[in-house]
């Protein structure tokens, strides 16, 4: 069975300096994949690179076997990735329903029509409010995304990078900035709604990646240091001693 | 938690009266097309009402850009008028060749010229979005109105070409020599071109069309090339230019240089702005105001042009939303019954300001009358422009009205607070 | 303030709708009143509304009083159609325009189609400036009536007094890129071939109209070609600026020129010292000797503060009155055709007349020259205070001015 | 030809400095706020009016003064009171607000002045031929605008290296983000480089208003023009403005010079052919597209290279 994201030797340089150095990262279909790291590790640096933000200077990225380093951010998209952002990007003059809906459109096949009516796609209809309903926004469907609280934002967030049906999906830091109880709603909704999918999550808070992941990664100046399973991470000496002694107490 | 309950299901649907005002809203508009002309049935206003429904489809169409797609273009005019030069050629084609085509279906020929040049321009052009995109615009728009002087056996240098509308075949008996013949080929036009505009944003490609407004970025990620979204819209924006273009070249008889000018991609830009652009009626009330503005003030101030410049500025400062923004903000007042409560706040703010404005009038009027000597007639009262009582009047004016203003305006704010918090409380402002 | 009168009654018959019954006979002025070409459009508009008091303090025409009524058309032909219209709507039948060729051939085509399609409605449309031939040529209309020379008359004119210089010896032509300006380097290269074969055009310039804001490069190459003679077109700033630059680059030709007198033109020639280098042909000249014409000058220069520039608008006024009280009518279409062929004594003497075929009016044609002036008593005139006035050089008379046309004329 | 080229080669120069003294307060707004101020030409205009004003009351050397401090006066009061309130509507409504200036301020000058050129001369102490070279003389009044140009040019460039306000805006041109960081008085930097730019567009029009035509249409014909050099020279690039203003400078002059049509390089069209796009092409000279070339330039340059020649981001 072939990997959903093989990362195989991947750098990437801005100027003369260097974010990313001999990457690889492997992760199994159906894995729930955390990537942690201190601050500048160049986290959202490999995000970038897989979901075709950025480019990487050389190596190779695969999404379920195909090469997609290269390609285009919506070309990787309908190859079936999608991803969130840490800082909150949403359509902010448009309802929460339409950031949702818009979100939908391409994977229900509907691309870029201009014969249909859009309120008339029943399949489109029903896959929004059942988003809706699953990130508990079903009551502020009419409001503009840019009026909604901090936490209902970071929610859509969430709903848009699951409403097209990824089957890989890679979330950056979606619990930053949330209240405890808020955070444990966020992991809960997760879990849920990436059951059957390949996840990567990139995320500072411990329990949430303890909590979830499968697999974690540790990324330290650009570079893989250590992967498995979250005992054989705590137990890892280079962790201990490259980042975890600091951070987790 | 696994199942969530249904009633944003039921929410998802539509609300059964929308589709009823929906069409209501249309057939209304269509009635007022039809009766418009046997109200007012001078040929004077019948010329201002072609006028104006030409510009409603060249606002919209342009609207379709900025609004929709968030485009700034300074170059619009090129589409409306290489639609209305392909016009004017197909009917001298069609009157020459005698091929049995009507009149009616020549806007359709202006449209397809807009989009085709948009199909050919379009994919460079719309490469980037914000400043490079409005820079490219501007320079396509100098190209081309430049270019149409040299290239004198298309465009017919600074005369332009001519053609006779009645020389195409009759339709039903009408030969559209009348001007009210023509008017309701124009008011078919705008009908259709309005109801298709407004259908296009109902689209997938409409809803794409405002992400990508919003936020060209985060579009990508979900599936979208904002480059191709932005190239449809431009394409469609060209289409209904163009079919804009050759109704006017219908209406006029003429096409030339002028049509894809400067001037003409500034007054669509004004009149969708001043209209407001995030609503799609916005534009319309825009084209109204601009071409009964042009048409009105130029025969009563020979500085028509500064009073469009300060109003456009005052709009940009005070209501980017245009007219169509404040009328909306003032909805959620409407329908929590709270309106009632700023209205008398704005009936006293409304005299200081009404001063302030006429202060600015007649300074403005001093200032370009001051050589000519000509009298200036203000609400039927002559003021002499070299007179120091004029001033004196014009400066009172000015900055008693603009200190006042400043205070009634204040307790604007406060009573629309006031409000607003009700609204709010009874659940129609988010 | 009547000005502010005429435009808000103008205004509100617009919108007020059809008007009333013919006691006056309006006059639609259609030309630039904002915009680039206003200055020159207020000229008109003063000259204009000069003449219809004239004839009011005599008893109007027919004893109906004439009004001009302003239409600012912004030198754009679209506008100048809409406006074109509002004066139809207001009840106008008379529209009279002068600049801007495209304007021009617009309005003609307005009225022509105007009139077929509203019998009983019919406009006339009086040309006072616009100069392109083929509005009386292969576009020529029955409603169009055109009193100032066109430009290939004028050139006719000029080359039948150049042809007897015979200094001239290389000729370089600069003009404006647009139809005005090439109808001119077009006539001049062949009339001058045809008259003097002899004469080199070393030079056949078109630069962009009101666009060039420093003329040094083509200076340079008129320097470099050595030319003794420049022919050009040009006008407005065109002029002066062409001017300017060859003064400042000492360039030391003779300037034959059409619209040398417009606005800052004697400015700019008195101040690059061009003393009778600069010649201008045009339809009357301030300092004609004609006694008439010259109280006239200067009764207007009193009234207005500008000189008289349009002496073809002077003819076309006197003209229409006389032709109205020929047909004893004030219907445009009987108007018309008492128009049609009329003999009539210009401005500033000698006999003009509209013919038929084309409805083009010929008339003599002076070619003068830009200096001081020797003799204040008679030559009383300077221009825009240089000091410096016009002399006449040369008088083309009528029948040296006599082109053919190629107009089909279509009579209802 | 030598003649030809020698004055073309001095014309385009000064054209091109011309252009420079006003792309280069274009650009630094341009970075530093965001804003492509359209109504920057219309600062150019403002000091030839105000140049010719002043010269009239004052004479010419207190006016080549004043007048562009005026100028300055103007356009921080424009920022301080229109930009600062607009900028919170987006970068999209502050464009406008300098479009509908520029609109403004030329009815403005022509509702003062006129539409008709003013009468703005060349002081009479430069008013006499500096050289003349193959009998063409060359006026002394354009001398004295090249070297202001370079005089101002080389001040600029001391500035920029050595001032605080001058660092802050070399940092502020490469990392546009950085001017967030410039803390309370991020309000002041801007008004003051706003003010500068006018400034410095408003002394070109001092200085160019008697060599030019001092007229209210004088900003609707450079203005697009000033777009062209600093998008073409790359937004935000000083060099790069440097450079797009010297060559639209140069090939705007030149190809005045230049007499060439496709007919004069091939020979004329058979002439059965009629009239079609294609003898229109043919026949029309390099002289008669001079004017827009720039604008062939600019769209050429967008397509291949929409950093421009010189810049490093691409909007």
């Amino acid at each position: 069975m072939t990997a959903a994201i093989q990362v195989n030797a991947v750098e990437k340089s801005f100027g003369n300096v260097q974010i990313i150095r001999d990457l690889n990262l492997n992760v199994a279909k159906g894995e729930r994949h955390a990537i942690i790291g201190p601050n500048g590790a160049g986290k959202s640096t490999t995000f970038n690179l897989i979901s075709g933000h950025i480019k990487p200077t050389s190596g190779e990225i695969r999404l379920n076997g195909e090469v997609t380093s290269g390609l285009r951010p919506f070309e990787i998209n309908r190859r079936g990735l999608s991803r969130s952002f840490q800082v909150t990007n949403v359509f902010a003059r448009m309802t929460v329903w339409e950031n949702v809906r818009c979100a939908v459109l391409w994977a229900t096949g509907h691309r870029y029509a201009f014969w249909k009516n859009v309120d008339n796609l029943p399949e489109v209809r029903q896959r929004t409010a059942q988003i809706l309903d699953d990130i508990h926004l079903s009551h502020r469907r009419d409001v503009p995304a840019g009026l909604l609280t901090y936490a209902e934002q970071r929610e859509l967030e969430i709903g848009i990078t699951i409403a097209g049906g990824a089957s890989v999906i890679m979330l950056d830091e979606p619990t930053a900035g949330m209240s405890h109880a808020e955070t444990e709603r966020a992991v809960a909704l997760i879990r849920r709604l990436t059951e059957g999918r390949t996840l990567v999550i990139v995320e500072h808070d411990m329990s949430v990646v303890f909590g979830l992941a499968d697999r974690i990664s540790v990324l330290v100046y650009g570079h893989i240091i250590a992967s498995g399973t979250p005992e054989e991470i705590r137990g890892n000496p280079k962790v201990k001693e490259a980042y975890l002694g600091e951070e987790v107490d | 938690m696994t199942n969530a309950p249904t009633p944003s299901l039921a929410a998802a649907k539509q609300e059964p009266g929308s589709a009823l005002g929906f069409y209501g809203v249309w057939l209304l508009a269509a009635i007022a097309l039809i009766v418009l002309p046997l109200i007012f049935s001078s040929g004077g206003s019948l010329t201002s009402f072609c006028l104006i429904g030409i510009a409603i489809i060249f606002a919209l169409s342009y609207n379709i850009l900025l609004g929709q797609t968030g485009l700034l273009s300074f170059g619009h005019a090129v589409q409306y008028g290489l639609g209305g030069f392909l016009a004017v050629h197909v009917m001298n084609a069609v009157a020459s060749h005698n091929w049995p085509i009507p009149l009616p279906v020549i806007p359709l020929v202006g449209g397809i010229g807009g989009m085709a040049f948009a199909l050919l321009v379009g994919w460079v052009m719309t490469k980037r979005a914000g400043t490079v995109f409005a820079m490219i615009s501007l320079g396509i728009g100098e190209l081309v109105a430049s270019s149409s002087l040299i290239l004198r056996s298309v465009f017919g240098g600074e005369s332009g070409i001519t053609t006779d509308r009645t020389s195409l075949m009759p339709m039903f008996g009408w030969t559209f020599g009348p001007q009210i013949q023509v008017y309701y080929l124009i008011a078919f036009w705008v009908l259709v071109s309005a109801i298709a505009m407004y259908a296009l944003t109902r689209t997938p490609l409409g809803r794409i069309c405002n992400a990508v407004r919003d936020n060209p970025e985060r579009v990508e990620f979900i599936g979208y090339d904002p480059h191709v979204v932005r190239y449809l819209a431009y394409m469609f924006a060209g289409f209904f230019a163009g079919i804009a273009g050759g109704l006017t070249a219908i209406n006029f008889e003429i096409a030339n240089s002028a049509y894809l000018g400067a001037t003409q991609s500034g007054l669509v830009l004004f009149s969708a702005f001043i209209g407001g652009t995030a609503y799609f009626f916005g534009p319309i009330l825009g084209a109204i105001l601009v071409t009964y503005l042009q048409l009105g003030l130029t025969s009563v101030t020979s500085v028509w042009q500064l009073y469009f410049g300060v109003i456009f500025i005052g709009i940009v400062m005070f209501a980017p939303g245009g007219i169509a923004g404040i009328l909306m903000k003032h909805r959620p007042l409407i329908r929590a019954g709270t309106l009632g409560t700023v209205i008398p706040s704005y009936l006293v703010a409304a005299i200081p300001t009404l001063a302030f404005a006429l202060g600015i009038i007649l300074t403005i009027e001093t200032v370009a009358r001051f050589s000519g000597g000509d009298v200036i007639n203000l609400l039927g009262i002559p003021f002499v422009a070299t007179a120091p009582t004029t001033w004196a009047a014009a400066a009172v004016l000015v900055v008693g009205g603009f200190l006042v203003a400043r205070i009634t305006w204040r307790r604007v704010a406060e009573a629309w607070d006031r409000a607003a918090t009700v609204a709010r409380d009874r659940g129609y402002l988010a | 303030m009547r000005k502010l009168i005429v435009a808000a009654t103008a205004a509100l018959t617009v919108l007020g709708g059809a008007a009333s019954a013919q006691e006056t006979i309006k006059i639609g002025y259609i030309d630039p009143l904002s915009g680039g070409g206003a200055s020159v459009g207020e000229g008109g508009l003063k000259t204009f509304q000069y003449l219809a008091d004239e004839l009011n303090a005599k008893g109007g025409i027919l004893g109906h009083k004439v009004e001009i009524v302003p239409l600012d058309n912004k030198t754009n032909p679209q506008e100048s159609l809409v406006q074109a219209q509002k004066a139809v709507d207001a009840g106008v039948h008379y529209i009279t325009q002068g600049n801007g060729s495209s304007v021009g051939a617009a309005l003609e085509d307005f009225v022509t189609k105007h009139n077929s399609r509203n019998p009983g409605k019919e406009v006339l449309y009086f040309n006072y400036a616009a100069v392109d031939p083929s509005m009386t040529n292969e576009k020529c209309s029955y409603w169009h009536f055109r009193w100032d020379a066109n430009s290939d008359i004028k050139m006719e004119a000029l080359t039948n007094y150049m042809k007897g210089q015979p200094s001239i010896k290389k000729v370089y032509l600069i003009n404006m890129d647009y139809s005005f300006g090439q109808s001119v380097r077009t006539a001049a290269r062949k009339m001058l071939g045809e008259k003097r074969p002899d004469i080199q055009v070393v030079g056949d310039e078109l630069h962009p109209m009101l666009k060039v804001t420093d003329f040094s490069p083509y200076i340079a190459k008129i320097k470099a070609s050595g030319a003794d003679t420049v022919v050009t077109g040009n006008w407005g700033q065109d002029f002066a600026l062409l001017l300017k630059a060859a003064a400042d680059a000492g360039l030391k030709v003779n300037w034959y020129t059409y619209y040398a007198g417009g606005a800052g033109g004697p400015t700019a020639i008195k101040q690059t010292g061009l003393e009778n280098q600069v010649f201008q042909i045009s339809e009357g000249v301030p300092n004609s000797g004609n006694k008439a014409a010259m109280d006239f000058e200067k009764d207007f220069r009193a009234k207005t503060g500008i000189s008289v520039w349009y002496p073809r608008a002077v003819n076309e006024m006197r003209m229409f009155k006389a032709a109205a009280e020929k047909a004893n009518s004030i219907d445009p279409v009987k108007v018309a055709a008492a128009l049609e062929g009329m003999k009539f004594d210009v401005f500033d003497g000698g006999e003009g007349f509209m013919r038929k075929d084309d409805h083009q009016f010929f008339q003599p044609i002076y070619i003068s020259s830009f200096g001081s002036l020797a003799d204040k008593a008679k030559e009383p005139f300077d221009e825009e205070n240089t000091g410096w006035g016009w002399h006449i050089v040369s008088k083309i008379e009528t029948d040296q001015t006599m082109l053919p046309t190629t107009c089909n004329m279509k009579r209802p | 030809m030598a003649e030809l080229i020698v004055i073309s080669t001095l014309n385009g120069v000064l054209f091109g400095m011309l252009l420079f003294l006003l792309s280069s307060g274009l650009t630094v707004i341009f970075s530093m706020m965001g804003v492509l101020n359209f109504a920057h030409a219309s600062f150019y205009m403002l000091g030839a009016f105000f140049g010719y004003q002043l010269t009239r009351w004052i004479g010419f050397w207190p006016a080549l003064v004043l007048a562009p401090l005026l100028v300055g006066a103007v356009g921080m009061a424009v920022e301080r009171y229109g930009l600062r309130n607009t900028h919170k509507h987006g970068h999209v409504a502050e464009l406008l607000l300098t479009f509908g200036l520029a609109f403004a301020i030329e009815e403005i000058v022509s509702m003062i002045w006129g539409k008709s050129p003013v009468d703005y001369r060349v002081p009479a102490v430069l008013d006499f031929p500096a050289f003349t070279i193959f009998s063409t003389n060359y006026p002394a009044y354009k001398i004295f605008m090249l070297v202001v140009s370079v005089v101002i040019f080389i001040a600029l460039l001391v500035t920029l290296k050595r001032t605080r306000v001058g660092l802050i805006v070399q940092a502020a041109l490469t990392h546009p983000s950085m001017v967030g960081h410039l803390g309370h008085n991020v309000g002041r930097v801007f008004m003051l480089v706003f003010g500068v730019g006018s400034a410095l567009a408003g002394l070109a029009g001092v200085i160019a208003g008697p060599s030019l035509v001092t007229q209210s249409d004088m900003a609707a014909l450079l203005g697009p023009i000033l777009f062209v050099v600093i998008v073409f020279g790359g937004l935000g690039s000083l060099p790069g403005a440097f450079i797009a203003s010297l060559l639209i400078g140069l090939i705007q002059t030149f190809a005045v010079a230049l007499n060439g049509s496709l007919a004069s390089v091939f020979g004329p069209l058979d002439p059965s052919l009629g009239p079609s796009p294609l003898t229109d092409i043919w026949n029309v000279t390099i002289a008669q597209i001079a004017p827009i070339l720039p604008y062939l330039l600019l769209v050429l340059v967008l397509i291949f290279r929409p950093m421009g020649l010189l810049g490093t981001r691409e909007s």
